[in-house]
């Protein structure tokens, strides 16, 4: 019988979960928010994976809520699937889940933005690492420049996990350096009406902004009209760097009018995460890199407007 | 002649309640109407119907020979027929001149001519005798001065026909005897009126006929030469009318209750003594505007005055309704409407909300018991003949009578040492009126301190013993014993006693 | 009481007197309530102002107050149809959705069609959206809140399938330059506002729409008995508020130069409290234009000042709670002192 | 001209039958809110004949947990609606009051920790009674500063992180079921009771329903109005807290964002059961069908496997539909001289 009382939140403790893999075949995942180009590319990758192996992938939409993110995967076990993805709005809220799944022998891989609890799989994006490139390419080109040159950064909305990482290995590195002051930090909220405000506001308070980094792609492309209003331009040496490596903010830096962005690989996430589940299903090695976390790293790259050729052919030949 | 406008056995139903069975009229060109009923009996129903707001659930309705459906106001407005309904209905946010011409605006291309519409309804005030600045909000206006606005809006239409449910409860003596004129008016143009009041007199004077409703059903039309007052009110209770008797007038024995130094109240011109012992009634008399509703409000904590008041002796500070009540003192507004009734309520809650629990069984007094809280309202229900299917109608479906009998009910259960008034008959028929001046009797009689204010001069002459008459916030007059009397309230109202000064 | 005509004319004079006297003085009480109740909003509004400008550097430079300007004017404009709908006691929470449609479907027809028919599909695509609501509301008789409630969701996901998630990128720079164009140094969007207001100004004081509206949302009963048809008057208030909204999203699009379906999420809070803010009772009847204009405005003033100032994100969330709470409090203390003044009317 | 003149008939005037609410009337009010029953009922056989797992005891009480969360707020957003009032602070009431469970939960013990939680909720209530009532900020704005200033608060709190509840008796205690049913759901059903019975049978809740029918005559009929509206705050503020704490316990953790946007879906459950905005009455019992409503909905909609886009559609679209085909029913609800 797989039907499990779901909600029961008790703890499996340490014994090694036996997988099994229902009939038909079907793996569910749980995503963020479909709203964002991020998560789509991730639920495509999720989708490639399972058609690549012959399985049905089902998918449900956290819409951004915690409550959701619970009740969403365990609709999905209810649903007599074999392997769980999840990215989770709030990591922490993980545990009564993989329980859920595990009494139901399910394995659980989580997709980005944290862990919490006894899951078996992890896939990675390195956030606080992909801060860190965006600072060291600023100050790659603009270091030597006099300065002070003043920064901005465009936070995600309060509370996110990979937000915070993201601007905290931003920070810390530009911090370091003597010629760059961060002179404002606002709350962007992910999107492109909040990105465009808050960069807005910025340019207002400092017109001799030099750079602005947005932690993701969608405020981003907002903060890039907001810049063109307030006429600067990457032409003109300023700098604007996103996150995500969306298909949007590759436009715009194939327009010139974006500097670059931290590239993720949503696509190739979700196929790895696939991949996961049915080797963890089988029995065998999922290849993690680092075997006692059970984690896949998945570097995080700078995509700028001399690298972007080679990284659009690279994507392109990964699908 | 041919009939103007003719309703045929027209029945209107509500859950629970048939308020029409099959009514059938005819209104002649030039009749003037009177429609008369006790609360409930289906007045206001069928006037709905002809008004347009209704659709009856049989019969119809002719005008001038031709059968009409109406299926919205405008309709029935487009038919020829104006109404002045029972219930206030103005738009507090709109001045004057908007609420006259709301629903058939003077506009050209959408824009409304405020010049036009301001100058026609200062026309239209004018002949109603009224000096009203057509551009006040109807917010700032006197209950009096509303009602005037409505029968203003209803001669501002095209109309054949005019309706008139209780036009004149609210207005004063002369107010009434202008309508009076303009009624005449009308039906001598050729046009006909209906016309709705609970004062008999009204009807003797200006109606050629009258049609009594009782229960649903028309139980007489008459020319109105073939009655007299007694076979009226015979006709529509179905029964002899009880007549209401003073009791020889308190004597002057009792505690006092309510005692009042040097009141001031905000524009009542001149502090306020009053002293009311247990068992009296006394009267409030004058004019709107006179000043009766602030000193009542005051008493009550509704309005911020300084002076003293003492309550059985006991000096009490009054800043809000909720303190007064706990001071022992309760009072009834006038506007049934905005400050009575709690719509969503049923009428056996409205009854009960300010009930006194102090004396209750301790369960009663922590939890409302229905049983118990029914029990009551029956009592009340008989007492006062409140025409309601059962104690879980909402107040809202009531008639206005009847609304305002459950309201009363309230007041009685207060459990108060001083009880005050505004208009507490307002809307009431002629039987219950009796029932509750026995209750109010009753209540002073077990030793409550009353204090009634009224424009009604007949009813403060057949209740109160001792009557204070005010003028533009003076007291003019107070009149004791024999002397209240019809005559000399009103006398003293128009300020006549100001100049006389025979008592004070 | 024999007396004679002579103290019956006398007597007719005195009450006449009485009359003038208790008229007046409620005509008073009156006038100073209006006068008060339009100051409502406007306190709040010049304390924030003075402030901003003494205390925030660069709140008074050109280009944030372009920025403010634009912004409120956005903002300002689905205040207007919000103003209305709930001045009919109604309400609209599908604003947001309703904005971020027209805005996307405006960009993907100006990039096919050229600016000027983008923008006029935009606005006819809030207006139907708009239309669809007030039949909801009326025929279906689903009451506004769940109405609206229900389409915010079933707009947003329109726009999301209408996108499939992406952004649409504005190519058309003339209509990219919409929002940042200026007449006489003011910017073309705080223009489009002021106008739309003055003329739903007019509307609700001047027309027999205004009049109808005021009815139906200041006592319904009134309005049916004299025959308005109040259906209808809901009906148009829904759709001015969805047209109100494609404006806005038409002007939305052409700031942003990009959109996508997440736009504009959370805007019907935003909406309602400038409305509320504003002096537009949620009891209905009292539609205040100007007030959610300045609210507006104010609201503007106040996250882009706190902006400036660079509060983190965490203190904003306090400072605009407390700006809000204070600047009703003042509005309240107000009302109170109207309140007490009133009382001294007559009746 | 007739005349007609019937001779007055003698008898008992008809007021004076104890007549009880007619059968008819209590049939068509029963039936008014077995109408929203019966689409809850149709909407489950429906979805169980597409998806038989939708019976399977896992799904239920993930559907009755999820229910569970907005009923208990909406328990006292009933009563608040009630009163013609609102409160859109739920959120930031959830977040401070879990992170206090969260934060004090490894020092004490469980009742300590709960008792705590609904202290705040008590507190973060009586902040916006207070505003409402004696500095007269409309209800909508009022709270929809206190729920910036809670998150904020909350934000601070916590530095914008997330504080985990380890502790696994907590979790248990929390996301356990009592038999198929689960503890909040048991918790929200005698809540759902216990807002029944103070709207319907305390003077408080009459008082309630009187202020929200009719401020002005509530208070001429002397009833406590202030106390009560700054009360029915207070009241509100526990239930959401009580939400919060069975959240963060699902959650296995507490932070700001926990229940951003909850307001709505807690002010739509209890609209949607039948409340009207407008105040003067209210529902418990349409309050629970309405969440258990939204709760079936969204569980449909996963279970069927709707894309996400159209789940937004199909929400919406079901939800006037199943509104509106009641609302041609039941019209005659609206209240006489209510305007
Ligand atoms: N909407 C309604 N729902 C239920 N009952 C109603 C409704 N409207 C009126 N009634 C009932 O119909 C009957 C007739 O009421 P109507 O208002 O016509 O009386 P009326 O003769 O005008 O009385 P009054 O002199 O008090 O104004 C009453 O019993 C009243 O309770
Ligand atoms: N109806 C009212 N109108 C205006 N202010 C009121 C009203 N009722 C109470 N208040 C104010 O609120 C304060 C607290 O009121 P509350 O309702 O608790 O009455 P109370 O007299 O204290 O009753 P109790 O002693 O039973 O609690 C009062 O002191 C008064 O200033
Ligand atoms: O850009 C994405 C962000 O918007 C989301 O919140 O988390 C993951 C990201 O990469
Ligand atoms: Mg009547
Ligand atoms: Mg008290």
């Amino acid at each position: 019988d797989e039907t499990t009382d779901a909600a029961t939140g008790s703890t499996d403790t340490g014994a090694e979960v036996q997988f099994e893999a229902k009939d038909p075949l079907k793996i569910g995942y749980s995503v963020y928010d479909l709203q964002n180009p991020y998560w789509q590319s991730y639920s495509a990758g999720v989708k490639a994976g399972a058609e690549a192996a012959g399985i049905e992938a089902i998918v449900v939409d956290q819409k951004s809520d915690q409550n959701a993110q619970v009740s969403g995967s365990l609709d999905l076990i209810n649903q007599g699937i074999s392997g769980l993805i999840v990215t989770p709005v709030q990591p922490s809220a993980l545990p009564s889940t993989i329980d859920a799944a595990h009494a139901a022998k399910i394995p659980v891989v989580i997709a980005d933005i944290g862990t919490a609890g006894d899951y078996d799989g992890y896939i990675l994006s390195n956030n606080y690492n992909g801060g860190e490139l965006a600072a060291q390419h600023v100050i790659a080109e603009l270091g030597d420049k006099p300065g002070p040159h003043k920064v901005g950064v465009i936070e995600l909305h309060a509370g996110s996990v990979v937000g915070e990482e993201r601007v905290a290995g931003f920070v810390d590195t530009i911090k370091a350096n003597d010629a760059f002051e961060i002179v404002s930090s606002l709350d962007g909220n992910d999107t492109v009406d909040g990105g465009f405000a808050a960069a807005q506001d910025m340019l207002s308070a400092n017109p001799d902004l030099a750079v602005i980094y947005a932690a993701n792609d969608d405020s981003a492309i907002g903060a890039q009209r907001a810049m063109e209003t307030a006429g600067k331009s990457v032409a003109d040496g300023f700098f604007l760097i996103g996150f995500d490596g969306s298909d949007g903010a590759q436009d715009l830096i194939e327009q010139g009018l974006m500097s670059a962005t931290v590239a993720q690989d949503p696509f190739g996430q979700g196929k790895r995460a696939v991949e996961t589940v049915l080797a963890l299903l089988d029995g065998e090695d999922p290849g993690y890199d680092d075997a006692a976390a059970k984690t896949v790293f998945f570097p995080v790259e700078l995509v700028t407007g001399e690298n972007l050729a080679d990284f659009q052919a690279a994507r392109a030949s990964q699908k | 002649m041919p009939a103007l406008l003719q309703v045929v056995d027209v029945v209107q139903e509500y859950p629970g309640v048939r308020a029409l069975k099959g009514v059938s009229l005819e209104l002649a060109p030039g009749q003037v109407l009177g429609l008369v009923g006790e609360n409930g009996a289906g007045k206001s129903t069928l006037i709905r119907v002809l008004g347009g707001i209704e659709q009856p659930v049989s019969g119809s309705v002719l005008v001038g020979g031709t059968e009409r459906t109406f299926r919205s106001s405008a309709e029935s407005q487009a038919a020829g027929i104006s109404v002045v309904s029972q219930e206030f209905r103005l738009v507090p946010q709109l001045s004057v001149a908007d609420n006259v011409f709301l629903g058939h605006e003077l506009t050209g291309a959408g824009v409304v001519d405020r010049g036009r519409t301001r100058r026609r309804t200062a026309e239209l005030l004018d002949q109603l005798g009224l000096d009203l600045d057509p551009d006040r909000p109807v917010s700032s206006l006197t209950v009096g001065d509303r009602q005037m606005v409505e029968i203003a809006r209803a001669l501002s239409r095209e109309f054949d026909v005019l309706i008139m449910d209780e036009p004149t409860a609210a207005l004063n003596g002369a107010e009434t005897l202008r309508l009076h004129e303009i009624v005449r008016r009308i039906a001598a143009q050729g046009k006909a009126v209906v016309y709705v009041s609970h004062h008999l007199d009204e009807i003797f004077d200006i109606c050629g006929d009258v049609a009594v409703l009782r229960d649903g059903a028309l139980v007489a039309h008459a020319p109105t030469a073939e009655l007299d007052e007694a076979r009226l009110v015979e006709h529509m209770l179905g029964r002899k009318p009880q007549t209401f008797e003073r009791a020889g007038s308190t004597s002057d024995e009792g505690a006092a209750r309510l005692e009042v130094v040097g009141l001031r109240v905000p524009g009542v011109a001149e502090p306020f003594d009053l002293t009311v012992r247990g068992g009296e009634i006394v009267g409030l008399a004058g004019l709107v505007g006179s000043g009766r509703t602030e000193l009542t409000r005051a008493l009550f904590g509704d309005l911020t005055s300084a002076g003293e008041i003492r309550v059985d002796g006991k000096p009490v500070r009054l800043t809000n309704p909720r303190e007064a009540v706990r001071s022992g003192v309760f009072m009834l507004s006038e506007d049934r409407k905005g400050e009575g009734i709690l719509p969503h309520l049923d009428v056996t809650e409205n009854a009960m909300v300010s009930r006194d629990r102090s004396s209750l069984p301790l369960l009663r007094r922590l939890f409302p018991v229905p049983a118990d809280e029914s029990a009551q309202f029956s009592r009340l229900r008989a007492d006062m003949r409140i025409r309601v299917p059962h104690g879980r109608q909402l107040i809202g479906n009531l008639s206005g009578g009847n609304q305002q009998k459950v309201l009363l009910g309230r007041a009685l259960l207060s459990g108060c040492a001083v009880l005050l008034l505004n208009e507490p008959t307002r809307g009431v028929d002629v039987g219950a009126k009796v029932d509750i001046y026995q209750l109010i009797k009753q209540l002073a009689d077990a030793g409550v301190a009353v204090v009634v204010s009224s424009s009604d001069a007949p009813e403060l002459a057949a209740i109160a013993d001792r009557c204070a008459v005010y003028f533009a916030g003076r007291r003019v007059a107070e009149l004791h014993g024999r002397d209240v009397t019809e005559d000399n309230i009103v006398g003293a109202s128009v300020g006549q006693t100001a100049q006389e000064a025979t008592h004070v | 009481m024999s007396d004679t005509t002579l103290a019956a004319t006398s007597t007719a004079d005195l009450v006449a007197d009485e009359r003038a006297r208790s008229a007046e003085l409620a005509r008073r009480a009156d006038s100073r309530r209006n006068l008060l109740q339009n100051a409502g909003v406007m306190v709040p509004f010049v304390l924030v102002l003075v402030a901003g400008i003494a205390a925030v550097p660069n709140f008074a430079s050109g280009s944030n107050v372009t920025n403010m300007l634009v912004n409120a004017a956005i903002l300002a404009i689905v205040g207007y149809g919000m103003t209305l709908v709930i001045a009919v006691r109604g309400i609209d929470l599908s604003v947001g959705s309703a904005q971020a449609l027209a805005a996307c479907i405006a960009a993907s027809v100006v990039n096919s069609a050229g600016p000027l028919v983008g923008a006029v599909v935009g606005i006819g695509v809030g207006a139907g959206l708009g239309l669809l609501n007030g039949v909801i509301a009326t025929r279906l008789r689903v009451p506004g809140f769940i109405a609206t409630l229900s389409t915010m969701s079933v707009f947003r996901g329109f726009v999301l399938l209408f996108t499939g998630g992406a952004p649409i990128m504005i190519a058309s720079g003339g209509f990219k330059s919409v929002a940042t164009a200026s007449v006489l140094g003011i910017p073309l969007p705080f223009v489009i506002a002021v106008v739309i207001g003055v003329g739903a100004w007019f509307a609700l004081d001047r027309m027999r729409f205004g009049k109808h509206v005021v009815a139906v949302g200041g006592s319904p009963e009134a309005a049916v008995d004299t025959g308005i048809s109040v259906s209808r008057v809901i009906l148009l208030s829904y759709l001015a508020s969805g047209a109100a909204a494609g404006v806005g999203g038409v002007l939305l699009a052409s700031q942003l130069g990009v959109v996508n379906g997440s736009v504009a999420s959370g805007l019907e809070l935003q909406a309602i409290a400038i409305v509320v803010l504003g002096g537009t009772s949620m009891a209905g009847g009292r539609p205040r234009i100007v007030g959610t204009f300045v609210a507006a405005l104010l609201l503007s003033m106040i996250n882009s000042g706190l902006n400036l100032l660079n509060v983190p994100s965490f203190y904003q969330y306090v400072a605009l709670g407390a700006l809000l709470v204070f600047a009703l409090s003042i509005d309240g203390a107000q009302r109170a002192a109207v309140r007490r003044m009133l009382e001294g009317r007559l009746s | 001209m007739t005349t007609t003149v019937t001779t007055p008939a003698a008898g008992v005037p008809s007021a004076e039958q104890e007549a009880r609410p007619g059968i008819g009337q209590v049939l068509r009010q029963f039936a008014g809110r077995q109408y929203l029953l019966g689409v809850l009922v149709v909407a489950c056989v429906a979805v169980g004949f597409a998806r038989p797992s939708f019976w399977g005891s896992g799904n239920l009480s993930n559907v009755l947990f999820q229910a569970s969360f907005v009923g208990l707020a909406a328990c006292g957003m009933t009563l608040l609606i009630a009163a013609g009032l609102l409160d859109l602070s739920v959120g930031g009431v959830i977040a401070v009051a879990s992170i206090a469970v969260a934060t004090v939960l490894p020092h004490t013990t469980i009742g300590t920790a709960l008792l705590l939680a609904l202290a705040i909720g008590a507190v973060l209530g009586l902040v916006n009674g207070l505003l409402v009532t004696y500095v007269k900020i409309a209800p909508f704005i009022a709270t929809l500063g206190t729920l910036y200033l809670f998150l904020g608060a909350a934000f601070i709190w916590t530095s914008g992180k997330v504080v985990p509840i380890t502790s696994s008796k907590y979790r248990s205690f929390t996301t356990g079921t009592v038999g198929l049913l689960p503890v909040p759901f048991l918790v929200f059903v005698v809540l759902a009771v216990g807002t029944y019975f103070v709207l319907q049978r305390t003077y408080f809740g009459r008082t309630l329903r009187a202020f929200g029918s009719n401020e002005r005559a509530a208070v001429l009929a002397g009833l406590p109005v202030n106390r009560a509206k700054v009360l029915v705050f207070v009241v509100a503020g526990v239930c959401f807290a009580l939400a919060g704490v069975f959240m963060a316990g699902r959650l296995s953790s507490a932070e700001g964002n926990m229940a951003t946007g909850f307001e709505m879906d807690v002010i739509a459950a209890v609209v949607v059961g039948g409340t009207a905005l407008r105040g003067g009455r209210g529902t418990a019992f349409g309050t629970v069908v309405g969440a258990l409503l939204f709760a079936v909905l969204n569980n449909a909609l996963n279970l069927l496997g709707v894309a996400s886009y159209w789940q937004y559609v199909l929400t919406g679209a079901v939800l006037v539909a199943a509104i509106a085909l009641g609302a041609r029913r039941s019209s005659a609800a609206e209240v006489r001289g209510a305007g």
